[in-house]
């Protein structure tokens, strides 16, 4: 049997992303990777909210539902659960999974689930033209922010960490060569990964975008211990720089094998057919 | 003294510490065992803990259709609590107050002038043969079992397995009670021998609503379930947490509603029989998710066990008012179904018909329960299962040939589609909330969307055409006037119905189980024998407006409506259709 | 060749880089200096930017009441691009086409066999005056505007101020490329001399439904607005973004719309006008909360810009299917009030009034807008602020007396008790979605639960017996055929009915801009004099529904419907209406 | 004129609280707090959600708002934006604060609205009678784990400083005089505060609550250094005990100035009534 190649998961259709943007870079490593793990095309599902990175499972020819604003992670748990099997990728916007969907984060985390959650940071509301975002550093001017910024940025990894998230990276677009690696890296971890991808908005925010990130991005040193919870707390304080590469991670029960040990239990008691469940109702007279 | 018996109604008012709900159980269980029928609702003061309680339990030869106005007999194991519920609690004429003997009898008593006082030594009994109060309603249950010739066999089984898990010594407490409450009966001065006759001894059902929900839910082959807690429907999460785990299915609770049903969505993309429940604010928080599955194409079930509203309301007190929001809520064009079962045996039937329908059509299913029927505890005739499983089906997956070049939205006849799931080789499609052709590819075209909105509208009227019309129907062939309500009303429309028609009223009931899409054919014709029609509803009037958005009303129409909380009684329907008759 | 004009309709198509849409601006913008009305409407492609795009200018020398139908000429910068809207396209009879003369005509272009192709040097004349492909769009409109007879006066100005941020050299080349474009149509061989005759020089305004809407709300005295970006209502927030700071009003872009409306009725407790504007998918999310808002009797004014659906649907595109979730969404019996502006001057005069409402009445209120109108450019007639000025009021404050035993939830003969904020000595209360007394108390006393209900649900028989019914009528008396629409359809159905009229037929048009409580009595007199109704709307059939839950529509209804995305043509609804007439 | 004194803040409606229940501690805490700070109960507004602890302001004479399930915060935000004179405490439960609303609560901290959060967690959902809650300690069974929990649980500390909340305390319901302190340095916190008063549920988790936290409960060292961030972390990561008083404070411009800086950029222009608005729109002609 051939093996499958990056092309094999092209949808075939056009994307609607305006010429430049980071998102292009994360879906091409998106393709990668999966020729990379050699994923059955129908074995894979790639679930996100709306914004303009969430129009990417369109573009894969794999299992996807482009689903409402903010509910790309609770849609992809519900898959997951529902079909075990299944490689389930959520893909999310900043103002998707940080905003309208930010109650969601903290929750996902906690079950631990075996999903890869790539948010494509942009920070800026790209689909909707240009509003601020969580994640839009302080100094811009944006179309809801005429006169500069008020709320504080937040950044994702300190939060991912602060809700125990097993698996913590950052990657850029530009750099797809090591996206693709931590792609790979946070489908192979057993458990709830999450990826920081920043994606500049060519458009919204601007193609300097690129170089900013650029001047600031370092790739995290080799002896950078990702198994150290203090270590990762540095980095996740970082302001002069822009850590690349696997922050944390650490080992914890995915969900799934938490829920066959309830299941164990609950079974304990005998049979477990409807009939079973019927008998406390039925009275003898 | 002896009286004949064929239908009994029983309060028992306290604090909750003392009892009274557990008490009210065992006495329906008991007779049950006995062979009678029988319905229990409670209600409870706003203290989350130990305010006051009220168990009202009504007993017949025949399946009990509503819970009774008027009590036979009320047991009082304090005043203090009696009247945090005086406008709920009717006595009968002629009716029985048995109170503990130790508590003052309060001057001003709503009671009609004929009620029976006896004072009983609940109290003092408990002490004296368990060496607590603890045990003063198992008192009360035993004065009650003799005093209304319920043989005491079931109860004291009833109390043995109740009190099983607290050790032996709290059994014989238990027991030592009840025998001693029927002594207190047989000794009463005032002693009335009831006399029961026509009990049939056979197999019965003693359930809940929102556990007629859940266990018709997992005949109907439920693998998933995600909730959010919510009074009146948390007892449905509560059994699924329990029981869906030992079928391999999934239990989550969620972090919210919203999160709860794009679960249940995703889950139905994966490929299961998935479904949540909630009460009104969480209703309305799954607004937006409705839509998304309507759009996708995602068979899911939503059940609404109502309670008073707008907002947080009276969570703990029923209502008709989700209805509006159920049939028309959601932005956009949205198709759904929305059933509604009109009593526990009902809801059975409804919630196997709701996965049917939403696996069959591929879109959300809401059924439309409410505080009164999820939370009474109703003795039943058992369910044909068998007949069932009729109902019990997956969603139409495509051909080989379909998979050559797949269209997940492909428009036909009936406005279904066949549908693929994660694993199925050749069949990967994107599913989404955003408008799309028929490959699920992405569009803002006028036309497509035109055509897509169309094909999944068709959908409701193919359920029209096709599907069973699911409308309850009784009465006189030539009545001129017609009541029409809808939901757990029904059982107190039908006997309100019943005792006029003997009466010699001509009358006909036309009750409508599902709301969208509505069998307007067959109710029209019903409305067009009518001369007047009387429209009964706990809301502000949304069953009326219902009907009239969808079909032509009799010129004369009358309306039975209360906000809700406390549900309709039977004398208040009398009257009302005694008025509609008059004018 | 001359002809004499007092309508025009001219497209422009190109990509989105090609300035398809500023070009269209500044010649709507010149025109109206230059005395004349108009309308323009936009349409995009999927593209985030640069995909195709498509400006519509429709010029007359009376207030405009639709976008035009067919055009008199169609601007052509890229045939590439024309074909993603080649559905939405329709040339008049005798229509020009202009393209540029660098591109190739393609083969079977979907215009009538009359239509008249002229190839115009549009890029190469921008490359030449001004050195780059850039100005191709204002070329163009130096082209329109001579060939069109408007002076070139008001397009300079335009040019001038719309660049001027981008320093004096691109200045220069804009102006060269006009006058150059000019130049081109003075010297072309098929050239047609277009006359305008009675253009009334008066004031006028040109703006936006959405900008409208921020207006009014300003003018009305909004001091709060949270918002979360959602298409096509976004611009509201942004206007507010940018002019609330001015007046020292607060804006708050929320995490969410559940966020955006919990802050705006939390801003309305402590005493601010407070609003917020979402489109479908937001509206549905507020659900919940409007209940709330509705509890606690707080004024607020929620603006829904409705857009495609279900669920995401299409953001772009309009639509008029949010009508029954407005109407009728959420749980509990939830008194709301609608309102429905028809166009861009009536979205002030409705804005305004919404905001009068939900302070007098203190419930939330609903102003229902769509894509069409929200993104719309209209040049209006100045509008009469002063009038409006008596409706700017402020919420009913306690007495002194009332003061010293505050009951909040006082019930009065209209449902509206006096209201207190933070700050206000002896005014404390405890808001709550939770049922309550008049103290404000909580309670789930189903007697109370029943009274503060109806309390809540008076205030709309108020509303109908006391306020302006806000009903848009036209027509002959004795029409026998009745035409009723809603919203932004309205403008539509008012030129198609004109023109019928003109030609002899007896119609009459009824439109209310008050959807709840609808104003029952006048419309059903209204209907009763007809003979048949025509019903259009852009939804499955909403407006239908609702008003047969509310009236009694005429024996003969024909409806003219269609899920939405592109807005009504004249032409298609003057042929529902003929149907009508022949049935 | 004679001060107010705690009891001048009763409402006289009685709580529908269970006897024992930990929310009379904060209640007590919260009427002494304010008789301390001598607080005009018109000046007052307390703003809560759904739930046992949500019933709150109604037992006290201030302005209140007893609003929906998990919106709390945004109303409470509302409140004070509209009349930033009046004093905002807002009150959740942990069900409230960490599950429905948890979208609310990064947001409501990058604001840094002067505002008072006390979220009364009791590790149960009280009001619908025990099901799990998001900080229920992983070895309970309730009424919807009846085999035990899956999900790691939340620690709202953890998540407070990763959110960058500038004020952050711990307090217990039985320490009453300490909470009174704690709820006293918050209100005078120059922007958002946050504390989690630890309140026993001796209905649906039983009285052992109390005895659990007490043999876990200390007081912060007196050297604890409550700028130091690193110290904050190290107190969130503790897993052996409970560390009361206040964790972490801060410096930073409540919202309600940096507003104030936005008006003034907004107003450089010139006049601002109405018709400054509307001029752009005129056509002359
Ligand atoms: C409930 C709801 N609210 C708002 C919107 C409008 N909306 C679409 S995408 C988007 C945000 C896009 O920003 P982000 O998530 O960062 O994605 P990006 O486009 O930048 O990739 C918004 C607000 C919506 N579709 N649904
Ligand atoms: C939208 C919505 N969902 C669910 C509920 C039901 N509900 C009321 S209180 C509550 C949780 C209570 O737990 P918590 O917030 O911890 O407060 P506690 O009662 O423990 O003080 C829930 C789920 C509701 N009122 N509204
Ligand atoms: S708007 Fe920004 S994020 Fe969206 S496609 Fe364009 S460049 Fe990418
Ligand atoms: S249930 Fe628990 S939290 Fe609620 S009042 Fe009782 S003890 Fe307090
Ligand atoms: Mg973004
Ligand atoms: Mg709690």
């Amino acid at each position: 049997m051939r093996g499958y190649t990056a092309k094999d998961y092209r949808s075939g259709v056009k994307p609607v992303w305006c010429p430049g943007c980071g998102d292009y870079g994360i879906l091409n490593a998106l393709y990668q990777a999966f020729a990379q793990l050699q994923l059955p095309p129908e074995e894979v599902a790639i679930i996100s909210g709306i914004g303009c990175s969430s129009r990417l499972p369109g573009y894969v020819k794999t299992y996807g539902f482009n689903s409402i604003h903010g509910r790309a992670l609770p849609v992809a748990q519900g898959v997951k659960l529902a079909r075990p099997e299944t490689t389930v990728v959520a893909v999310a916007g900043d103002g998707d999974g940080l905003a309208i969907g930010a109650g969601h984060f903290p929750h996902a985390a906690r079950r631990n689930i075996d999903l890869t959650y790539i948010m494509l940071d942009n920070g800026i509301y790209g689909m909707t033209k240009g509003q601020v975002s969580p994640t839009t550093g302080s100094d811009r001017r944006t179309k809801t922010t005429p006169y500069g910024i008020v709320e504080d940025p937040i950044n994702p990894v300190k939060l991912a960490l602060s809700y125990g998230v097993t698996f913590i990276a950052r990657g850029f677009s530009a750099q797809v060569k090591q996206a693709v690696d931590l792609i790979i890296q946070a489908i192979r971890h057993p458990g709830f990964a999450f990826i920081q991808m920043l994606s500049p908005c060519v458009t919204f925010v601007g193609r300097e975008q690129f170089d900013i990130i650029r001047s600031l991005a370092v790739d995290l040193p080799p002896d950078h211990d990702p198994t150290s919870l203090e270590k990762a707390w540095e980095v996740s304080n970082e302001r002069d720089r822009i850590s690349l590469g696997v922050i944390y991670r650490t080992e914890s029960l995915p969900f799934e094998q938490r829920l066959r040990r309830i299941g164990e239990l609950a079974k304990r008691g005998g049979d477990h057919h409807f009939d079973a469940a019927l008998r406390p109702y039925m009275v003898a007279s | 003294m002896s009286e004949k018996r064929s239908d009994v109604t029983i309060a028992i008012v306290g604090s909750g510490g003392e009892g009274v709900v557990s008490a009210g159980e065992i006495l329906l269980r008991a007779a049950a065992q006995d062979g009678l029928f029988g319905m229990m609702v409670k209600s409870y003061g706003p203290q989350i803990r130990g305010g006051e309680s009220l168990a009202q339990v009504r007993l017949q030869e025949t399946p009990v259709l509503s819970q009774g106005d008027a009590l036979d007999a009320l047991v009082v194991l304090s005043w203090e609590n009696f009247f945090r519920f005086s406008t709920e609690i009717v006595v009968r004429k002629g009716g029985s107050i048995f109170h503990d003997s130790d508590e003052r009898v309060p001057e001003d008593l709503p009671f009609p002038p004929d009620t029976r006082f006896l004072a009983v030594p609940f109290l003092q009994t408990a002490k004296r043969v368990a060496g607590s109060a603890l045990t003063k309603n198992i008192v009360a249950l035993g004065f009650l079992a003799t005093w209304f010739g319920l043989p005491p066999g079931g109860f004291q089984k009833e109390i043995a397995e109740r009190f099983a898990g607290k050790g032996e010594p709290v059994v014989t407490a238990n027991l030592k009670s009840f025998e001693a409450g029927m002594a207190l009966a047989e000794a009463h001065a005032s002693r009335v021998r009831h006399r029961w006759s026509g009990v049939a001894h056979a197999p019965k059902l003693i359930l809940t609503g929102n556990e007629a929900i859940s266990l018709g839910a997992l005949f109907a082959g439920v693998r998933f379930f995600a909730g959010y807690p919510i009074t009146p429907a948390s007892e449905i999460m509560e059994w699924m947490a329990r029981e869906l785990p030992k079928v391999d299915g999934v239990f989550v609770q969620a972090e919210d509603e919203i999160a709860a049903l794009t679960m249940v969505i995703g889950a139905s993309f994966g490929g299961a029989k998935a479904m949540t429940a909630t009460s009104g604010p969480g209703l309305s928080l799954m607004t937006e998710a409705m839509g998304l599955a309507a759009m996708a194409e995602l068979p899911i079930v939503i059940v609404d066990v109502q309670r008073g509203g707008p907002s947080t309301g009276i969570p703990t007190k029923t209502s008709q008012a989700d209805l509006l929001h159920t049939v028309f809520g959601g932005h956009g064009n949205l198709p759904r179904i929305v059933l509604a079962p009109v009593d526990v045996a009902d809801a059975i039937h409804i919630i196997v018909h709701a996965f049917y329908l939403a696996e069959k059509y591929q879109l959300p299913v809401l059924v439309l329960s409410d505080q009164f029927l999820g939370q009474r505890l109703e003795v039943i005739r058992p369910v044909d299962f068998q007949a069932l499983s009729d109902q019990v089906i997956d969603r139409i997956r495509p051909s080989e040939e379909e998979l050559i070049a797949y269209r997940r939205f492909k428009i036909t006849e009936t406005g279904v589609s066949p549908i693929t799931m994660p694993g199925m080789k050749g069949g990967m499609y994107t599913a989404a909330g955003i408008e799309h052709d028929e490959m699920g590819r992405p569009t803002s075209d006028a036309d497509i969307h035109e055509k897509m909105t169309w094909k999944r509208w068709k959908k409701l009227q193919t359920v029209e055409q096709r599907e069973a019309n699911l409308l309850w129907h009784d009465g006189d062939a030539d009545a001129r006037v017609g009541i029409m309500t809808w939901g757990s009303t029904k059982g107190v429309v039908e006997e309100a119905v019943s005792r006029l028609r003997r009466e010699g009223f001509k009358l006909a009931t036309l009750v409508p189980r599902r709301l969208v899409p509505l069998p307007v054919a067959p109710i029209q014709a019903f409305l067009d024998r009518l001369q007047a029609l009387l429209v009964v509803e706990l809301s502000t009037g949304q069953f009326h407006t219902f009907l009239n958005s969808q079909l032509r009303l009799p010129d004369t129409v009358r309306l039975c409506q209360r906000a809700g909380a406390a549900p309709f009684t039977v004398g208040e329907i009398v009257n009302a259709i005694k008025e509609v008759h008059a004018a």
